[in-house]
């Protein structure tokens, strides 16, 4: 599938949005990679984190459908060994948001089993609602 | 033409080894800063006199930026550190005479570090825009 | 000084738009002939240009000018170029001013046009107050001492040395380690011939050691350096030995019987050395020293001794006969090379704890046909054949939040080099390189990574390396491929990692006696990248080879061989030009305190005992200035740059309109 | 010495065998965890986004707690409080403009003054108590017992709030040490558990709980230690599923450091409540004559 390139792509909201929320300097990666080779939730992602990154430098809006983003756990791996400085877990936070903020909540707690509910931690909820929700 | 704010004029000396190929750089890898500093490229730190710094500041500069090399980069071995004696003695005489020491700085600045200079003038002259004019000019000029 | 009716022509540069594109070079000029003196100003698109240098000898001559301002560029970029045009229409040299309204201007202030013009003419007219008391000067002649330091003995010092020896020239070759040879001499075979460096080095090293004008100090180091272009005066520190080097004949009998294992730095730790050695077969000089740190003798003053009892010509002393000598050279060649960083820098890569992961200058030992291991790729945790092998590049490269921001240039090739030639030791191997991009930019490079990939099979996976872990006795590789955008997990036997190259250990003390500049990496800053790269910033001292920035070797024998031309046009003079900017004694004004003889650092000072006034040697003067500001009376300046002139110029930059 | 403490949500319920060993533990180490008054959830994970301060007041009120009471130090036993606090007060340090308009939303409180430091209780363990003094407390070593350290993300990463070497951290390996166990090391020790994907990807939760518990008892561990009350859930918790999914899986206890600690001292294992755990450790405590 090819990708159109254009001006109005590359300068999308998208990459505005972006580095409004996260702060971080989206074009300062060079595409090497290390935070996939890294990731230990790779293997459950559609993109790697990496390409998630591709994505937001070339305005692709489809990015934000990608399964990536609520896979992450904020474990910063990523972080740690990027060369560049990237903090990528704040890359997913700020594509996260981008639904959440239009109060597209990613968590239904209501459609979790009661028996379940009831064993989590209040840690547990707690952080996976302030991840997943508005 | 009035300026409905204040733009301070500032005198700098740069030694030629270091501060001025660092300022050169700067300008080279086109970084950006404030135009208000007004450089003198002189051979070494070591050689300016506290009595330019004084007469900067008596003809009308609001700030003397004065820059040269690095510790143990000196040109001239350690000119850059009797610089740095001579000016520290000076702040102190100016505290004297009612002038906010802040207005003479002396930095070290290495051959490479254009960006730092660029960063060094913005601060300074951020600061001698906060400090106002120089109260030394106000009174010589009303003199 | 004699007053001159001035006449001052004043011309400024568009410098094509670089000027002209922010600064209104029409006002300046308009504005700048409104200055007393000044009987000529114009602008051009470009004065440095062959007609611009014209207009400037033309004005000269028919204007009758005895003073010329350039609002240009920066000094250290076209001074010289005009004062030469002027003393070729006749005007001192000295009677001519360079403004930079570029680098100083009209680049940092683009888009701020008017106080740019404003500026530029505060900046010209400070020059023109300054110009108006400059004196005509002659250029004071030195003589030239001609012959020259080479301070490094890797390939970038022997060539630079063999050089300027043929050039007829004396040379004092300095050397810290052993032997000459440097990381060249650690190396397999090399990119793209895969010549080997027993075949192509070892005979220049031999030349060195047989080459009549070449003086060898091995096992030493530059204690202090003094004097100037011409007149070095250094001090060089031989190391103490404990063997006697006239009697040692290098039959290496002592080595045989030392009870005492050390790690070997030729080897890179992959192999042992004794406490007595000669770092390797070919080594030049071929003499043994002793390392007194892990010598039991040397230790404990007693006990042990069987070297000395072995030695067949009684050459070990035990004594420290460590020496500084004094030598006089004209220039000085700067070829310290570099070093690598090594694996246990790198947590995920198991910091150094994997006897398996290996730094690539490690492989090359493990490569080397006379290395530890005959050249057999043998794995140094069980001594098996390791069948599968994983590169890594840009390790602590192109990583600016943890290591080192640039490239580090020559991996991209050894990698390929070292893939390729672990694939000839075990034809059934399989070797693999994680890359992020791939640097092949010589002569018959890109078509040497391409036989890697082809002939040899070598798999090239695009992306970087997250993590290794041991696996039994394997290493898991978690890496990445970008192209196909998978992670990629490789059960290895053997890891190499191209870790980044650094500036050698030390450069920042020798830098500091040789008062050179490094750059933010600790390079040896050049006084400029594009056209003088092969200078330092102080006249006379020139570099080659990687001290400057990361080299392969063709590129370190092309620049060690052009730092030898600079150094040998420069001594193939027998006087040298100094600037006569020095200071000067106003013996009227002296009240003979003193304060300049004590604050001056090159002794150029002096108290004459009958007159009680002050004397400089102009010889020795340097032109600091640090005299004429620690002066209570003012009575000893710096010519052209007098208190009067920086007055002036104060109040040109402060004026306000 | 007293030491300001902040428990958080899950040490008062679920872990809270964490709080009562921890605070016994400590009280024979003499030193005394004062819960810090009128404290309030920490906010659980630390908000990334640069542009959004409201998720900044709930930590950066508690360190105004910790400040209306005259004193600069907060101790935190559960991780991924540790981490909230501490990059939230790192913050709000660096930035004095985001710390202005943080100050001026709360209103209602002291204006925060940026001077709190946020520590592990791991960290106090380590460079005040010192591992010789507690080893010193020994009074049943741990002998034989073979625990595999794990420290997850939030104490060693981001780098600039680590409380060591976030490649190689090391300081429970020193403390399992002090306490005479024999520690087993690998690289899964700071591989992240998943977190709060465990409350709707249960199912990849289970399965870096496999990889990570696996990991471990092929090199030999009989138990595992930690510091937070999530990774505790996930290691302990989830190893119900993992059964279920792979039945050659071997279940094997889950402790919180202070627990063991409390053993080796010899105080009463009641503090410990190992009811609240899902993989009951007593059959291998007995088994080795420790309860």
């Amino acid at each position: 599938m090819e990708i159109k390139v254009s001006l109005k792509k590359v300068k999308s909201p998208l990459v505005r949005k972006v580095t409004e929320i996260s702060d971080e300097k989206i074009y300062s990666c060079y595409q090497c990679g290390k935070c996939s080779a890294g990731c230990p939730f790779a293997d459950q992602m559609d993109l790697l984190p990496n390409q998630v990154i591709r994505f937001v430098q070339l305005g692709m809006e489809e990015v934000l459908d990608c399964k990536t983003i609520w896979v992450c756990s904020a474990c910063f791996t990523c972080r740690v060994g990027c060369p560049k400085g990237i903090d990528i877990a704040n890359l997913n936070e700020a594509l996260r948001l981008l639904h959440l903020r239009r109060n597209q909540d990613h968590l239904k707690l209501g459609k979790l089993p009661r028996e379940e509910l009831l064993k989590l931690p209040q840690i547990a909820l707690i952080s996976s609602l302030r991840k997943y929700t508005a | 033409m009035e300026k409905d704010y204040f733009e301070p004029v500032i005198v700098g000396f740069l030694c030629r080894w270091c501060a001025a190929a660092a300022a050169d750089a700067a300008g080279t890898s086109r970084l950006h800063y404030p135009p208000n500093i007004r450089p003198v490229r002189v051979n070494c730190s070591g050689f300016i006199d506290p009595v330019y710094i004084l007469r900067a500041l008596l003809e009308g500069a609001d700030g003397v930026f004065v820059a040269g090399c690095r510790p143990g980069d000196c040109h001239y071995v350690d000119g850059n550190l009797k610089a740095r004696r001579r000016i520290a003695i000076l702040k102190e005489t100016l505290k004297t005479l009612g002038l906010e020491d802040q207005r003479v700085v002396f930095e070290y600045i290495s051959t490479s570090e254009g960006s730092r200079y660029a960063e060094l003038v913005k601060k300074f002259t951020e600061k001698i825009r906060g400090l106002g004019p120089s109260p030394l000019k106000k009174k010589f000029l009303t003199v | 000084m004699i007053k001159v009716n001035e006449r001052i022509g004043v011309f400024i540069c568009h410098c094509g738009l670089n000027i002209a594109g922010t600064v209104n070079v029409e006002k300046v000029a308009e504005e700048i002939s409104k200055c007393k003196g000044v009987v000529h100003a114009e602008h051009y698109i470009f004065m440095c240009s062959d007609p611009g240098q014209e207009k400037v000898r033309q004005t000269i001559k028919e204007k009758k000018l005895d003073g010329v301002i350039v609002a240009a560029c920066s000094p250290d970029l076209h001074e010289h170029t005009f004062r030469s045009a002027a003393a070729s229409a006749g005007l001192n040299p000295y009677r001519v001013e360079i403004a930079n309204i570029r680098e100083w201007v009209a680049w940092p202030h683009e888009g701020k046009g008017e106080e740019a013009t404003e500026k530029a003419i505060k900046i010209i007219d400070a020059a023109i107050e300054k110009l108006r008391d400059n004196m005509a000067l002659l250029p004071v002649e030195v003589p030239v001492t001609k012959k020259v330091l080479v301070i490094g003995g890797g390939i970038a010092g022997i060539q630079a040395a063999l050089d300027c020896a043929d050039a007829g020239l004396d040379v004092y070759l300095v050397e810290r380690g052993q032997s000459i040879g440097g990381k060249m001499a650690q190396l397999s075979e090399t990119f793209p011939t895969l010549d080997c460096p027993q075949c192509i080095e070892t005979p220049k090293m031999t030349a060195v050691a047989q080459h009549p004008k070449i003086h060898l100090y091995a096992y030493s180091e530059i204690e202090d350096v003094n004097g100037y272009v011409g007149n070095f005066k250094v001090k060089i520190k031989r190391k103490p030995t404990f063997v006697d080097w006239d009697k040692c004949t290098g039959c290496r009998e002592c080595m045989k019987v030392c009870p005492v294992k050390v790690p070997s730095e030729y080897e890179r730790g992959i192999a042992d050395r004794k406490a007595i050695y000669i770092s390797f077969p070919q080594a030049v000089p071929n003499k043994a020293v002793i390392d007194a740190e892990n010598c039991i003798r040397m230790k404990y003053g007693k006990g042990c001794g069987l070297c000395a009892k072995n030695c067949p010509s009684k050459a070990i002393t035990f004594e420290g006969n460590g020496s500084i000598e004094e030598v006089k050279v004209g220039a000085i060649i700067v070829a310290t090379g570099f070093d690598v960083m090594g694996v246990n820098s790198f947590g995920e890569y198991g910091y150094g704890k994997y006897k398996d992961v290996l730094d690539a200058l490690q492989f090359e030992r493990l490569l080397a046909p006379a290395g530890p291991t005959s050249g057999k790729v043998l794995r140094p945790s069980d001594g098996r054949e390791p069948k599968e092998v994983v590169f890594v590049q840009c390790v602590g490269s192109r990583d600016p939040d943890n290591w080192h921001p640039y490239c580090s240039k020559i991996c991209c090739m050894y990698i390929a080099k070292q893939a390729m030639l672990y694939k000839h030791a075990v034809p059934d191997g399989q070797a693999y390189v994680f890359y992020i991009d791939i640097r092949a930019d010589g002569k018959g490079y890109e078509e040497f990574v391409h036989r890697a990939m082809t002939e040899d099979g070598v798999i090239y996976l695009r992306g970087k390396v997250g993590k290794i872990v041991e696996e039994g006795d394997k290493l898991r590789v978690y890496g990445v491929d970008t192209l196909t955008g998978r992670n990629v997990v490789i059960d290895a036997d053997l890891v190499v990692l191209a870790t980044a190259v650094e500036p050698s250990k030390g450069i920042d003390d020798l830098a500091r006696k040789l008062r050179i500049q490094l750059d933010q990496d600790g390079w040896l800053s050049e006084a400029h990248l594009k056209l003088r790269p092969l200078e330092s910033l102080t006249s006379g001292i020139f570099i080659a080879g990687a001290a400057q920035y990361i080299k392969d070797i063709t590129d370190t024998v092309s620049q060690a061989s052009g730092a030898a031309a600079k150094a040998i046009a420069l001594l193939s003079r027998d006087k040298l030009e100094k600037e006569p900017i020095v200071a000067t004694v106003d013996e009227e004004v002296c009240v003979g305190c003193g304060n300049c003889v004590s604050i001056c650092t090159y002794n150029a000072v002096e108290l004459d005992p009958e007159l009680k006034v002050a004397r400089v040697n102009e010889g020795l003067c340097e032109g600091c200035g640090a005299c004429a500001a620690t002066c209570p009376s003012g009575a000893i300046q710096l010519i052209n740059n007098t208190k009067k002139q920086i007055f002036e110029m104060i109040t040109a930059l402060t004026r306000r309109d | 010495m007293e030491l300001l403490y902040f428990p958080g949500c899950t040490l008062k319920t679920s872990a809270k065998n964490f709080e009562d060993s921890a605070l016994t533990v400590a009280s024979k180490l003499g030193l005394e965890l004062r819960e810090l008054p009128r404290w309030n959830c920490c906010g659980t994970v630390y908000s990334l986004a640069a542009d959004d301060l409201m998720h900044q007041l709930a930590p950066v009120r508690n360190l105004v707690r910790v400040q209306e009471l005259n004193r600069d130090k907060l101790v935190t036993l559960c991780s991924m409080c540790y981490n909230t606090l501490k990059r939230a007060s790192r913050l709000v340090r660096r930035n004095s403009e985001k710390l202005e308009t943080i100050n001026m939303f709360m209103d209602e409180e002291q204006s925060y003054e940026g001077r709190v430091e946020v520590f592990h209780f791991l960290q106090t363990l380590r460079d005040e108590v010192g591992f010789k003094k507690i080893s010193e407390k020994v009074v049943k070593p741990l002998k034989d017992l073979k625990i595999f350290p794990y420290y997850g993300c939030l104490l060693v990463r981001p780098e600039e709030e680590a409380i060591d070497d976030p490649n190689d951290p090391t300081v429970m390996n020193d403390l399992l040490k002090s306490l005479g166990a024999e520690v087993i090391d690998n690289s899964f020790k700071t591989v992240c558990c998943g977190s709060y994907l465990t409350v709707d990807k249960k199912e990849v939760v289970a399965e870096m709980t496999y990889k990570i518990l696996s990991a471990a008892v092929k090199d030999g561990a009989e138990a595992v230690t930690l510091s937070c009350p999530l990774c505790h859930f996930n290691l302990d918790f989830r190893q119900a599923e993992v059964a279920e999914k792979h039945p050659e899986f071997k279940r094997i206890p889950v402790f919180y450091f202070t627990q063991l600690m409390a053993l080796a001292f010899g105080l009463n294992p009641e503090v410990c409540r190992f009811n609240l755990h899902f993989v009951d450790p007593k059959p291998l405590l007995r088994g080795k004559g420790f309860i």
